[in-house]
């Protein structure tokens, strides 16, 4: 599933079942018996043919997307969000540990996994992910998720590897690539150097929400030998495209001139109402107030009205003119975590140096 | 598969210099490259020694190799010790260019003589500044690194990357890859899903570099099929990679825009028999193989686009975008990302626009993503000062089949 | 000049909660003000006291002032103590509905013993939690924060200001004040150059917040003329400074866009001899006077208008603006600035685009300002996790008399 | 001049002279004899009659704007802009420490006083500033400044305020405003108590660029009791409008056509005339290239050319359609300072309580 799209959908498959953006429910298909059941509808999952169909409820009255899975979607239907790492943070992180096909990666902890796929998508099936978690109900929790995923490259450990550290029996894990999501990645740093790959660069990515936490970090990473410390945050943001309504200047004084000619008009009238009432001998009063609610329902929506005051207008409208706009989400992440990168570079013989640590002078 | 660790003749090189610029160095062997006002190495001197230690060239042109926290950084992050103390203050400090009473001649001077190191230089720069001392951290600090960046004969070679390519062309000239950011190139990247043996339908103006990010990813399986506007696709930036040339003609196929929405326009290369090429001279059939094979080519690319083959849309072009989306998303698998970048919100606005009408796209989204770095020296950590501005937009949606029954009734 | 440090009767009034909600009030002695399931307290209780505090409601209803650092952050600050450490790991923590204890109905009963205060509920809560102890330092302080906001009973009266004001708003209804920030109100305030004594041509769809923030920075000296397009502006969220009607009348006029335009339009009010007056019905003598002395004013501002005499244009309007700015500009003085917010980049940019087309207007440029708060707690500093999105944006130009003798030379 | 706009400009004004968004020089005008020499050629300060003029050069050659001076613009003019605090910071600054008119502000250290010309501007006349430097020579030069640009509300003193405070002999300060940009602005807080306003709210505004300094004023804050503290960043960002090109897919399709049939039509030509080659003996190498250069340069430009490509083309082009955009500035100031925020209520007198600390209760 994770490591190739399938175009059919058969059983056993995972299909996201798309409501909305914000409701995404993953579906084990059994085609026999299974019903997806939601406030849209019912869905036997012997109507889900093919990925990315459009699918119409039982009753006909909504609808679903049959998605199919990517780390980034799993992601978005996991209903605990707050613990996962954003695909803006995750996709940063892959990049700059330059995790590619084939690479050997350590995350810790495991958490929802989420990030687990990406890196797992990304290692490919000739890469390895070690990923350890302290947590027994979450390791098992993982474990079982990773199998009914497949991702056959992912290792998890249940593990404190701030107390025990990274290896594994009878496995040399040769890392080039580490995730640290730990409270104290300070303690776990130390044991990094038996489980990295020595002969070539390894890289190191720690994600601390506080800024203490990354000081500490630093002091740790310093102390290892690691180098090309540097600390960065991403900063992401999700917006929508929109279509104002364009109200022109000339609009609005029409309208005005219009108003103002209605209300000389309803004026005029009442002059000649109240010239009336005075000799009929009606109150003033009275009539004032029932003009002054006439005179309301005729500034309503009555006269020139070039925006569609009080109707409803579908967005887009084309008795309307519009501008293109774009409009940033309500709340931003503002802060997921601090991204403390840093390289420890491999080991070099002696041989490369002479007796002043100067590179051996060449020689043909 | 085509990083190596070390670092090998006849390839390209990143060389990162003080003053934090790069430059792109061929290494060939037994040539001596120069990297200006730094001075001038062995290329030999440095083969097969793996990428990412910093070399200072000796006077004798011998390169020692630095360790971060002894050698280097040496006034910086020796701040820790007397030099810089944070709490001073230049309450005194009268800065004029009076206060060094080294000349430029004199400066100039001690750069020629090859037995001083650029530390030294420093060391005479810092003693001929009479209100040195007087300086707050800050400054110092600031004056310390600008000396660093002009005496310093430092350099670090990096294996080439997309990455690293993107800062290149940032610097170089940015619009030769669209203002991108690297952190909005790995967006794309995994908005995209990409991954090994995934076939993508690429637009890609950014000299290459984006095609280049997909092969890292892509470990040699799968296809990008690059369609274009002009005879040929401008992929420069492939070239520093160490890739072989095999790789990039077995998994790179492009297409013009005219083959893509004319295939029948191109006129046929028909099979010949064994006997007809037999026949042919020598020079005749090469010629026949090369145009048979990109027919070939250019029908297994026609089938993708009638069978909806691809496993995702990605553009990166100044040619409306939109219409690009709307034109070939028929060619896209189902539940396959399409993902748009662009250096402006208003282009990527108005490809979310179309896709937010167009049924075949579920869920368009406008992604900004932003790295901000720090100055991660201890007991001085803030982010940096200034930064490039711009690095793009992405809109991303997910392809889908409209069901016209439920969407009759909706 | 309309501040008051002390808490005024029959005023409004911001009143903070533990839910770092707002709550507009106004003070009317001796009635009861509820805050929601926060409690109620006296409104008389709190008269004369400065602002800022923070008063707990005790179980007799009398009001405790709270000390930051003793009684406030309880649980929070008080992290510096054993309750959280920032190292212990949830390792063995298993979080379901179960870990607590106590049910909903018994802490319901809690609320309603006066003699419990939030304080003591949110011990027992604690302490019902079995797995409380388990939790890391941060999923403590996140769960603690949220029961404070759910259980103590405190509030903090602030007092109205343009600043609050716009929180209140961006709260109720963000379209209300086109979801201009803080900071960028403050922006705004600066680039106009606002300060007492100006004349300022300003478009205020911003409720009247906009105009708020004139009036703060003006002190009773100057002129605001409110163009707008309806029959009379809507500057709602004045009522809610301490501010004399009388300076309202004097330093706010307003015009309509047909007045402003089409002055000839308007009906003039002649002057009438004292005798005239003097032989008039009161009810009719009032009348006159108003309707003259509004003649007055638009005579007055349209003389504004003739002859260049505002210091500044300020437009915060979902009416095209770009036709405003091409359309009032000639009313606006020699160097003063222009300046015009929108909630969306594209319209700045449309104008921007008009200005610089313009050689009326010097150097238009986009600004965009953001405020990042932080958790400004000593070992657990970060920025907040999430904020609003949006604040708006401005273009910024200066107005200036182009010489068509040197523009037809260029 | 910095209290009020001028339109007429007379002897001893202020003028920016406006070249170019980087190049705005102040001049002080000397209508006899004062001329302002610029690349952009010579202006003869009697020339200069009102302020927002565009005023030519003696030569015709070039011109400049005559700008009345605003504490922005100010700013802008300085020629070392390392040290100003930018208006994003300022502005948020002065609406966050309610400087209003009749506000008492204390600012520390004076710097370039780009920011004492904005503090009093938004204090008005009727406030008061107090501005300490404890560097002698600029202390000497923004006094200077200060009584040269009339700024009569400011009062500039040469202190080392963390080491000998922020009293002033026979003054009572009564300061509500406090904005600090010291490299150790926790030495110079304790000093405060003597000289805010205890019978009001005082607000403070400690400007640091090192999150470690910001660690020590917050300490000392609390120290010193107050309360409200709140860390912040400002970021800013300039944009440009501008108009791109819009080119459309059809043109490229319809090129690219075009191209293919003016290849084939050479190539015809070519084969035809390979033809007469051969029988005249001509050598087909030296005519592939005279054709590959023909061919060149009839790729070039000479075809369908929709979007005027080696032509030089102004933007806004009238010929082609363009699409409206904005560009960010190519470097942002992604880091100004962090600005600390902090409160300190006024003092209450025993009256307000009673024996267990609770407001008196109300009688009436």
């Amino acid at each position: 599933m994770f490591s190739a799209y399938k175009d059919t959908i058969e059983d056993g498959d995972l299909v996201l079942g798309w409501m909305t953006r914000t409701a995404i429910k993953p579906i084990v298909v059994e085609k026999k018996e299974g019903l997806f059941n939601t406030r849209y509808g019912a869905f036997p999952h012997r109507n889900m043919d093919k990925y990315g169909a459009q699918l119409g409820s039982m009753s006909k009255q909504g609808f679903i997307h049959l998605i199919h899975p990517t780390p980034e979607l799993w992601t978005l239907s996991l209903p605990h969000r707050t613990q996962i790492v954003y695909t803006t943070d995750s996709s940063y992180i892959v990049q700059r540990l330059k995790i590619r096909p084939g690479s050997t990666v350590i995350e810790s902890g495991t958490g929802s996994g989420s990030f687990t796929h990406a890196i797992s998508r990304s290692a490919g099936l000739a890469g390895k992910v070690y990923s350890y978690e302290f947590h027994e109900e979450r390791y098992n929790l993982a474990k079982q998720e990773f199998e009914r995923h497949q991702l056959t490259n992912v290792i998890p450990t249940h593990r404190d590897v701030c107390n025990d550290g990274f290896d594994i029996e009878n496995i040399d894990v040769n890392a080039t690539a580490v995730f640290l999501d730990l409270p104290a990645p300070w303690t776990a740093i130390p044991h990094l150097e038996r489980v990295i790959d020595r002969s070539v660069v390894s890289r190191v990515c720690c994600f601390s929400p506080c800024f203490e936490q990354v000081v500490k970090a630093v002091q740790a990473l310093q102390e290892a030998g690691w180098v090309d410390i540097e600390m960065v945050e991403v900063a992401a943001k999700r917006w929508e495209s929109r279509l104002e309504m364009k109200r022109s200047l000339d609009e609005a004084i029409t309208r005005l001139r219009d108003v103002k000619a209605r209300r000389e008009t309803g004026l005029a009238k009442r002059n000649a109402r109240i010239k009336v009432e005075t000799e009929t001998g009606v109150e003033e009063e009275e009539s004032d107030e029932r003009d002054a609610k006439r005179s309301k329902t005729e500034s309503g929506h009555r006269g020139y009205n070039p925006w569609g005051k009080g109707q409803k207008i579908k967005e887009g409208d084309e008795s309307f003119e519009w501008t293109e706009v774009s409009k940033c989400e309500q709340e931003i992440k503002s802060h997921t975590s601090y991204l403390l990168f840093a390289s420890r570079l491999p080991k070099l013989g002696e041989e490369v140096f002479d007796k002043d640590m100067c590179v051996r002078p060449y020689s043909e | 598969i085509f990083d190596n660790p070390r670092i090998q003749p006849n390839t390209y090189c990143m060389v990162k210099l003080p003053s934090e610029n790069f430059r792109v160095v061929k290494l060939i062997p037994n040539q001596t490259i120069s990297i200006g006002k730094f001075g001038s190495f062995q290329v030999n001197d440095i083969l097969g020694l793996p990428y990412g230690y910093t070399f200072e060239i000796q006077e004798d042109k011998r390169l020692r190799i630095i360790q971060e926290g002894v050698d280097d950084h040496d006034y910086v992050v020796g701040a820790k010790g007397a030099l810089l103390e944070p709490e001073e203050t230049n309450q005194t400090l009268i800065d004029t260019s009076e206060s060094q009473t080294l000349s430029m001649a004199e400066i100039e001077e001690m750069k020629k003589q090859k037995t001083l190191s650029g530390k030294d230089i420093i060391d005479h720069v810092i003693k001929g500044h009479n209100e040195f001392h007087k300086k707050t951290a800050f400054s110092k600090e600031k004056y310390l690194r600008r000396k660093e960046q002009k005496y310093l004969r430092r350099f670090t070679p990096q294996p080439m990357c997309s990455s690293l390519l993107l800062d290149f062309y940032l610097e170089k000239d940015y619009k030769k890859v669209l203002d991108m950011s690297q952190e909005m190139l790995a967006l794309l990247l995994s908005m995209a899903n990409v991954r090994p043996g995934g076939k993508y339908l690429v637009v890609d103006e950014t000299t290459g570099v984006l095609t280049a990010a997909l092969m890292e990813r892509m470990a040699g399986e799968g296809l990008i099929v690059v369609a274009h506007e002009n005879e040929h696709p401008n992929l420069d930036a492939l070239k520093y990679l160490s890739m072989p040339t095999e790789l990039q003609d077995r998994m790179i196929k492009s297409i013009n825009w005219l083959q893509f929405f004319e295939p029948e326009g191109e006129e046929e290369v028909p099979e010949k028999t064994p006997e007809q090429i037999a026949s042919m001279k020598p020079r005749n059939r090469g010629a026949y193989f090369r145009k048979r094979n990109r027919w070939l080519e250019l029908q297994n690319v026609n089938d993708l686009v009638a069978n909806q083959g691809f496993d995702g849309l990605i553009v990166a072009s100044t040619l409306h975008p939109a219409s690009i989306v709307d034109r070939t998303l028929h060619a896209i698998g189902g539940s396959r990302p399409v993902v748009v970048y662009s250096e402006y919100k208003e282009v990527v606005t108005e490809v979310s626009q179309l896709m937010l009408k167009d049924l075949r796209v579920l869920a368009p989204s406008i992604w900004e993503s932003r790295v901000r770095k720090y100055q991660t020296i201890l007991g001085r950590m803030h982010p940096s000062m200034t930064s490039r501005g711009g690095g793009g937009y992405l809109v991303h949606g997910t392809r889908v089949f409209p069901n016209e029954e439920v969407n009759a009734t909706q």
